[in-house]
């Protein structure tokens, strides 16, 4: 239970850290970390104005996504590694309802008829096609070296061994697939730059232009829950087993910091090699997949 | 005296092979009804005697006399020019039938057991005038030579009727000189209905795969 | 007894004819001969050589041929043809002797009286084929007769070897010739001349080629005859010297050269349907791809016999009602040429459909009985393990399927708003043989 | 039984005389006694049969309904009379010249489909195989003349993939002896292969699948539907047939996985980039049945492997994808045909803003798109969610060869679905959303109740048995038994559908409470499209269909085949620039064109043997003489 106060809560709250970071950085002092809490609240309240050509899906889509990637994160092990939903397997219907929630965003997203959001759908289902294989390429790689379960049991109870190399090597592979993910999902820097103004470059940003007040704010929630999912899910892979609470805890800032740093530190990639890198996590897990079934097969 | 006639009626084949003129093979045609009728003459016996003289005469009446008559009044009716144009020089229609003659008597000799009633010599002249006839009508685009090639061939049918025949019933040989008197006189009939259409001598050639 | 009810009646009715003045009474005349032609082949069939003395090749062909000849018989009251009543006379006497001359082949049993009989039919058909004596059709006639004749006269220079080859007394009639004494060689080679002879007369493959000329200048009802009753004339010969081949044992060589006929018909009938512009000569084209698959049939033994009769039973019955069809369509278009044709779906729906079912039916798909002897021929050629003669010949059936069909849909598609109605028996005859040609293909009637 | 048959056989006389109301009638009469007929089979008696006794070549004919038919039965007993329904109304909107040949075929077509699921006598099962493939030409014809070169194609293709199921029966019947299907008991292989290769012909496996995308285009709508849906199950069926009686071995199960495998992604690399909506949907059919034959490929992997759980759940996805993709396959082939009735065009990129004019379609289609791109909340994702625990259920086993296959089907599945999903995203955002982008789909208007209902009625099945997924593994279950799969997996599987329930049900409720949160709180005003302020937003600015996949397409070049003309600016000031792209049919343009043009010029080299002149007739008279006088008399 606790996991779902987590879910509601601290999501918008650890959002803030990165532009706080990306200030400190630069030596500014930064936005504070709540005013992300306060934007959605603000928001909330505002009244909405729909283009003329919109149909019923983007009044709908919105809720919809957010409520997907909400019951989604009900799979996911956040504090206490029992989650409320769970059964063998559950994680084809995460990725699923992930990809739901992706897909009533891109057909929003293309409702207003302008020309900038159908270039933006047509970047971010791009990345898709090349994701959700990765998704699952990475789940056979732990079910592989974990043995098979729910995600909760795959990622939390079973974990790294940190005295097996084996389980280290693979471990820490999928960790840095599971974070490049984490960057592309939540359209961070080196795939996507949210602070950009500049609609020719931006890929998620664009698709949610046409969305005002609540609808907005909504969207602002569903990206954050996705960030505070795959981050989670990471602190949890690298976690040994039975870790306390205050290390997850930690474990997760450092995520975001990383994140920061990584968007003050590095440059946005030109569009066509973004698309190359989005093959990257896929790559890895199929690697690390071939290296365990040639341990197991006794080739070393 | 058979083999002498069945000689002489290979020669007017060689001779057939070589003139360039209707008019010779119509005389060709003449010579070959003439010895037809004496061998048939020479193979009637007292059991017989009926149905071959019958076939004789028939044969008299119309390889002789009628069908070269027939053919001659077309040509000069039609105005069809006198040469007869083979598309194969002489020399090489002499040189095809000797490999013919080759041919009709190696398959003649090559018969295992001859208790047969047929003599090589009969066999091999008859079964020569019967690719000689189809030869002639390959070798030749105008329509009188078509049948002329067909007389000659039926010609050698009849003389391998004849070897082959001293015990076949006579219905079938009298079927036989019938069935090829009624196709020349229908084919003379469609020739002067064709000589009408058409105007030239040549056999039409419109239907075909264009 | 029924033998001479069969000669004697159309000798007098030739004699009514020659007085008669109205076309109609031409036409009953043939109507009534089609009626005693089928009504004896009843009775015959009933009781096994009560009425008619012919044994079961024969009545076989002889059922054929009269159901075919009735199915023409009223086409002909269908028919509104613009020619004077004396050329109309002599049509229909040729036709009474033309069948008559075919009904003397089935039941002939020595080779000499088949012969004659053939010759006949070949002289009868050849002016019933320049009847319409434009120059096209009279050329036809003219190849028609010409070729025929020489492949006859060498089919008696068969006979003859035939008699050469037998020692002792020598006979025609197959059944009693005896087996033991005959002379390999002799056979072979009359067996050869034979085989030439009536193979011309049936549109095997290198002596086809009168066959699309003739049967496209014919007018309807005779190319129907022709093709549908005719080429299988052609056949009992042949088949009743394979089954002396097959006693004395000679069957392999018989197999062989049917086997060449037969896929080197069915490659020319591919060669040539592809190309031909005209829909007759393409229904002429694809009898002689029947023929040919008739003759694979046959040369691939006994086990495939079954599948032979079946097959010529089905296409003699389709081919004759798409010929029908054929001249309704030519006498709605005039011109032959299927390019520059089409709509007949519009202009008149009952011939285009009734086109379309037949095609259907003659490229061997299920309703005809053609699809039961293709697969019983596939059958057979897989079994004798001619794996490449099977994907061949498959290769060959779809090729020529995609030719008929596309001439076919040609002509009946598009949009065109001339009505044109026919006469009701213009329909009912082909319809019938269709209906019969489906019966049979789905009942499969036992054949020996 | 029979009663059902002979209702459906009565149809034909309401078809010849126009009347396609009560044509409709007794079909939907005929297939509610057949569709009890095959639920009795299928939930009680095993075997309903009796014999027909036919003469001797073909020899004793048993008619006989095994649990697999009785599947197929209930599945066709219930979509022909709704394709009837929707015809009907199509037919009324969309009139053919030639009612009644039209509603004939169509009834012949669905008399053959019921009966190749009796027959168990080769021979009869080719004649009504053949006759199922001669009515759908004819239907497929609907005697235009535009549509002869696509309905030849078809009529070709169906004659070869008979003559290999010829081949393959003649085989099996020289092996086994007799003509019934009991002669398919693990038989020799060769003759097995060309079976599957003929029926893969007609279920639209990968090289043979080019006719379908010629033959759906031009197909009336409610054809295609039929067609689509039901007519390509009955070549699935043969391949269950085959499979079911017969074991394989490992290297036979890769190919066919590598198979199925290809022609998905060739599928899909074209349904990506079409503009026609039908032929892009005849490409998502090839589409899925590649991913049914994945299901397949995992469930005999997991026989093969012994691994009961992995088998069951292989073979539980297969049946419920097919169940599932006739609904949805159906579906949306109405629906191309309600659009094609309101804008007469079937090209998406002339059609935007069809949600506005056309409200009811546009939510339904929603529903139909969700299902194909296998969403949650839609019974698209069940199966695919089967098929994914199959293939997740192979890690424990150690030997290698049994993880590459399934290691194959997950990827090439993963993939699939993603691409899947964008394309039929892509498909509806172009079609329903956005400016209308011409003249045609502004002038569009909501189609009559007749037409949108059998739309609703498949929209109401894909979201039940999306959401309560128990009703359709019930309806499997006597199926799975069949196949001797152990039960108590399935039970396993029953529970874990229950859990996907409640998710669904949670889904639903928490997007209730906030949309009404929404409603009571909030006020909307409609302005003018925002896109930066940009004033003057014209409808051609959007998106078109090529440049949404623009991206994709980077990835895609290796296997995309595309033609484009490309007429470049010649000065300075160009006058006029133009580019057109199309991604014709690969297979088609570069195996069979070549193929045929070889064959005819082939023929065309015997033209001149036919001259017209007697003398060279008889001239080849001679020659054949004297070449059968030497042949024979040559072998003594």
């Amino acid at each position: 239970m606790i996991n779902l106060v987590f879910i509601l809560v601290f999501p918008l709250l650890f959002i803030g850290i990165i532009p706080k970071v990306k200030a400190i950085m630069v030596g500014r002092k930064g936005k504070p970390v709540l005013q992300s809490i306060r934007d959605f609240v603000k928001l909330l309240r505002k009244d909405e104005i729909l283009s003329e050509h919109s149909t019923f899906i983007s009044k709908i889509a919105p809720s919809l996504a957010l409520v997907c990637t909400l019951v989604a994160s009900l799979f996911v092990p956040f504090v206490s590694t029992h989650t409320l939903l769970g059964f063998v397997g559950d994680f084809i219907l995460f990725v699923f309802l992930l990809s739901l929630a992706k897909g009533v965003m891109a057909l929003a997203a293309m409702d207003c008829g302008s020309s900038f959001q159908g270039m933006g759908t047509s970047r971010e289902l791009s990345f898709t096609a090349f994701l959700e294989p990765a998704f699952f390429l990475i789940m056979a790689t732990l079910i592989f070296s974990v043995g098979s379960g729910s995600m909760a049991q795959i990622f939390a109870q079973q974990g790294i061994l940190y005295l097996n190399i084996w389980d280290v090597f693979a471990g820490l592979f999928i960790a840095v697939a599971l974070f490049i993910m984490l960057l592309v999902e939540s359209a961070r820097v080196p795939f996507d730059d949210p602070a950009t103004h500049l609609e020719l470059t931006m890929i998620h940003e664009v698709m949610v232009l046409d969305f005002s007040g609540f609808n907005l704010a909504l969207i602002n929630y569903t990206s954050a829950l996705k960030m505070f999912i795959y981050s989670s899910l990471i602190c949890h892979l690298i976690l040994p087993v039975g870790s306390s609470i205050l290390w997850y805890l930690i474990l997760l800032i450092l995520i975001y910091i990383l994140v920061g740093m990584l968007e003050s530190l590095v440059a946005r990639f030109r569009m066509n090699r973004n698309l190359e890198l989005v093959l990257v996590p896929l790559s890895i897990a199929l690697l690390t997949l071939a290296a365990l079934i040639a341990k197991n097969m006794g080739a070393w | 005296m058979l083999e002498i006639l069945i000689v002489i009626f290979g020669f007017s084949l060689l001779w057939a092979s070589v003139t360039n003129m209707l008019g010779t093979v119509i005389k060709i045609l003449v010579i070959q009804g003439v010895i037809l009728f004496c061998i048939t003459l020479l193979k009637t016996t007292q059991l017989n005697w009926l149905s071959f003289s019958l076939i004789a005469l028939e044969t008299l009446i119309f390889k002789a006399i009628l069908i070269p008559w027939f053919i001659d009044d077309t040509i000069k009716h039609n105005q069809i020019r006198r040469e007869v144009e083979a598309s194969v020089s002489n020399f090489f229609s002499l040189a095809l039938m000797s490999l013919i003659y080759v041919f009709s008597f190696v398959l003649a000799a090559s018969a295992p057991v001859w208790s047969l009633k047929v003599f090589p010599l009969e066999f091999g002249i008859a079964f020569a005038t019967i690719l000689k006839g189809i030869f002639i009508i390959i070798a030749n685009k105008k329509l009188i030579t078509h049948l002329m090639g067909y007389l000659i061939m039926e010609n050698g049918i009849f003389l391998l009727s004849l070897s082959a025949g001293t015990h076949l019933p006579y219905i079938v040989s009298l079927g036989v000189s019938l069935d090829i008197m009624l196709s020349v006189l229908i084919a003379v009939l469609f020739i002067k209905r064709i000589r009408s259409t058409f105007n030239d001598a040549d056999s039409p050639q419109t239907l075909r795969e264009e | 007894m029924g033998s001479i009810l069969l000669v004697g009646y159309p000798l007098l009715a030739i004699v009514f004819c020659a007085f008669v003045a109205s076309r109609r009474r031409c036409d009953l005349l043939v109507l009534l001969h089609a009626l005693l032609h089928s009504g004896l082949g009843i009775q015959a069939f009933v009781q096994r050589g009560s009425v008619l003395e012919m044994d079961d090749l024969g009545l076989f062909m002889y059922l054929i041929l009269s159901v075919l000849y009735s199915a023409i018989a009223f086409y002909r009251i269908g028919q509104k043809e613009k020619i004077s009543i004396r050329d109309y006379r002599i049509h229909s006497i040729f036709l009474m002797i033309f069948v008559m001359a075919m009904d003397g082949a089935t039941m002939a049993k020595d080779m000499g009286l088949i012969w004659i009989f053939v010759e006949a039919t070949t002289i009868s058909s050849a002016l019933l084929i320049s009847y319409s004596n434009k120059k096209s059709s009279l050329e036809a006639a003219w190849k028609y007769l010409f070729i025929c004749s020489v492949g006859i006269a060498l089919a008696f220079a068969g006979i003859l070897l035939l008699v050469i080859a037998q020692p002792s007394n020598a006979t025609l009639n197959i059944a009693n010739i005896d087996y033991a004494s005959i002379s390999p060689l002799w056979l072979k080679i009359s067996f050869v001349f034979i085989l030439i002879g009536f193979g011309t007369k049936m549109g095997l493959a290198p002596l086809h080629f009168w066959l699309p000329d003739a049967h496209s200048e014919a007018p309807a009802p005779i190319s129907a005859l022709l093709s549908g009753a005719l080429l299988n004339i052609a056949l009992i010969p042949i088949l009743r010297m394979d089954k002396l081949m097959q006693y004395s044992g000679l069957g392999y060589v018989a197999q062989n050269l049917y086997l060449f006929m037969g896929f080197l018909s069915v490659f020319i009938a591919t060669v040539f349907i592809l190309k031909t512009k005209d829909f007759k000569r393409m229904l002429a084209y694809s009898s002689i791809e029947n023929m040919g698959l008739i003759m694979i049939a046959f040369g691939l033994g006994t086990s495939a016999y079954a599948a032979g009769y079946l097959h010529i039973l089905g296409h003699s019955f389709v081919k004759a009602a798409f010929f029908l069809i054929a001249g309704n369509a030519l006498s709605i278009y005039q011109d032959k040429n299927f390019e520059n044709l089409g709509s007949l779906l519009r202009i008149n729906k009952g011939s285009a459909w009734l086109w379309l079912i037949a095609s259907a039916m003659i490229i061997g798909l299920p309703p005809s009985p053609l699809f039961t002897s293709k697969f019983m021929i596939a059958a057979v050629l897989i079994s004798k393990g001619h794996y490449l003669y099977f994907s061949l010949l498959m290769l060959l059936l779809a090729v020529i399927s995609w030719g008929i069909f596309n001439i076919g849909l040609k002509i009946c598609l598009g949009e065109s708003d001339r009505r044109v109605k026919l006469n009701a028996w213009l329909y009912l005859a082909p319809a019938g043989l269709l209906l019969i040609a489906g019966l049979i293909g789905t009942f499969l009637p036992v054949l020996d | 039984m029979s009663i059902g048959i002979l209702l459906l056989i009565l149809t034909i006389i309401p078809a010849l005389w126009k009347r396609s109301g009560y044509f409709v009638i007794l079909w939907v009469l005929g297939s509610a006694f057949l569709a009890f007929e095959y639920m009795e089979v299928l939930y009680s008696r095993s075997l309903q049969e009796f014999i027909i006794t036919m003469s001797p070549p073909v020899g004793i004919v048993n008619i006989a309904l095994n649990k697999l038919s009785a599947f197929f039965g209930v599945i066709f007993s219930l979509g022909l009379p709704l394709g009837m329904f929707y015809g009907h109304y199509y037919l009324k909107e969309h009139p053919t010249k030639d009612l009644c040949s039209h509603l004939f075929w169509l009834g012949l077509m669905g008399i053959s489909m019921h009966c190749v699921l009796w027959i168990r006598h080769s021979l009869v099962f080719l004649m009504f195989w053949e006759l199922m493939s001669l009515s759908s030409f004819f239907c497929v014809l609907n005697s235009k003349k535009e549509n002869i070169q696509a309905g030849l194609n078809y009529l070709i293709t169906m004659q070869i993939g008979a003559a290999f199921l010829i081949a393959g029966f003649v085989l099996t019947y020289l092996s086994s002896g007799t003509f019934d299907f009991s002669g398919f008991e693990d038989m020799n292989p060769i003759p097995m292969y060309l079976i599957l290769i003929g029926f893969a012909f007609k279920a639209g496996v990968f090289p043979f699948a080019s006719w379908l995308a010629q033959a759906h285009p031009v197909a009336p709508s409610h054809v295609s539907g039929i067609m689509s849906s039901m007519l390509i199950k009955t070549g699935f069926y043969g391949i269950l047939l085959i499979t079911s009686l017969n074991r394989f071995s490992l290297r036979e199960i890769a190919a066919m996985t590598l198979i199925f495998c290809v022609s998905a992604f060739w599928a899909v690399s074209h349904l990506l980039f079409e503009r026609n909506l039908k032929r892009a949907l005849a490409f998502s059919s090839v589409e899925n049945v590649g991913i049914a034959g994945m299901g397949l490929c995992a469930g005999l992997l997991g026989i093969h492997a012994h691994m009961p759980a992995m088998a069951l759940l292989g073979f539980t996805g297969v049946f419920l994808h097919l169940f599932f993709h006739s609904i949805f396959k159906a579906h949306l082939f109405y629906t191309s045909g309600n659009i094609f009735l309101a804008t007469a065009s079937l090209d998406i990129d002339e059609m935007g803003a069809l949600a506005k004019r056309m409200p009811y379609t546009a939510l339904m289609a929603l529903a139909g798109i969700m299902a194909i791109s296998a969403l949650p909340m839609t019974n698209g994702f069940i199966s695919e969610f089967t098929i994914f625990k199959a293939v997740f259920e192979t890690p424990d086993a150690a030997l290698i060869t049994y993880i590459l296959p399934s290691l194959l089907i997950l990827i090439c599945l993963a993939f699939i679905g993603a691409l899947g999903m964008i394309a039929f995203l892509r498909i509806y955002a172009i079609l329903f959303l956005g400016a209308p982008r011409s003249s045609l789909s502004k002038s569009a208007k909501e189609q009559k109740l007749g037409n949108r209902l059998p739309v609703f009625f498949l929209t109401l099945a894909i979201l039940i048995t999306g959401i309560f997924p128990n009703i359709a593994l019930r309806f499997v279950k006597p199926l799975l038994r069949w196949f001797d799969l152990d039960m108590q997996q399935f039970a396993l599987l029953q529970s874990l559908s229950l859990k996907i329930t409640y998710v669904y049900l949670i889904i639903i409720l928490l997007s209730a409470l906030l949309l009404v949160i929404r409603r009571l709180c909030i006020k909307e005003k409609i302005g003018s499209t925002w896109a930066c302020a940009y004033p003057k937003v014209n409808p051609r600015m959007q998106s078109s269909s090529l440049t949404y996949i623009q991206p994709l397409a980077y990835f895609l070049k290796p296997i995309t085949y595309k033609k484009c003309t490309h007429v470049k600016a010649q000065s300075a000031f160009p006058t006029n620039i133009e580019y057109h792209e199309e991604h014709p049919d690969a297979l088609w343009d570069f195996i069979v064109k070549p193929a045929t043009k070889v064959i005819t010029r082939f023929f065309a080299l015997f033209n001149r043997i036919h001259n017209g002149k007697t003398n060279s007739y008889i001239a080849w008279v001679l020659a054949f003489l004297v070449f059968a006088l030497i042949w024979v008399v040559g072998f003594k």
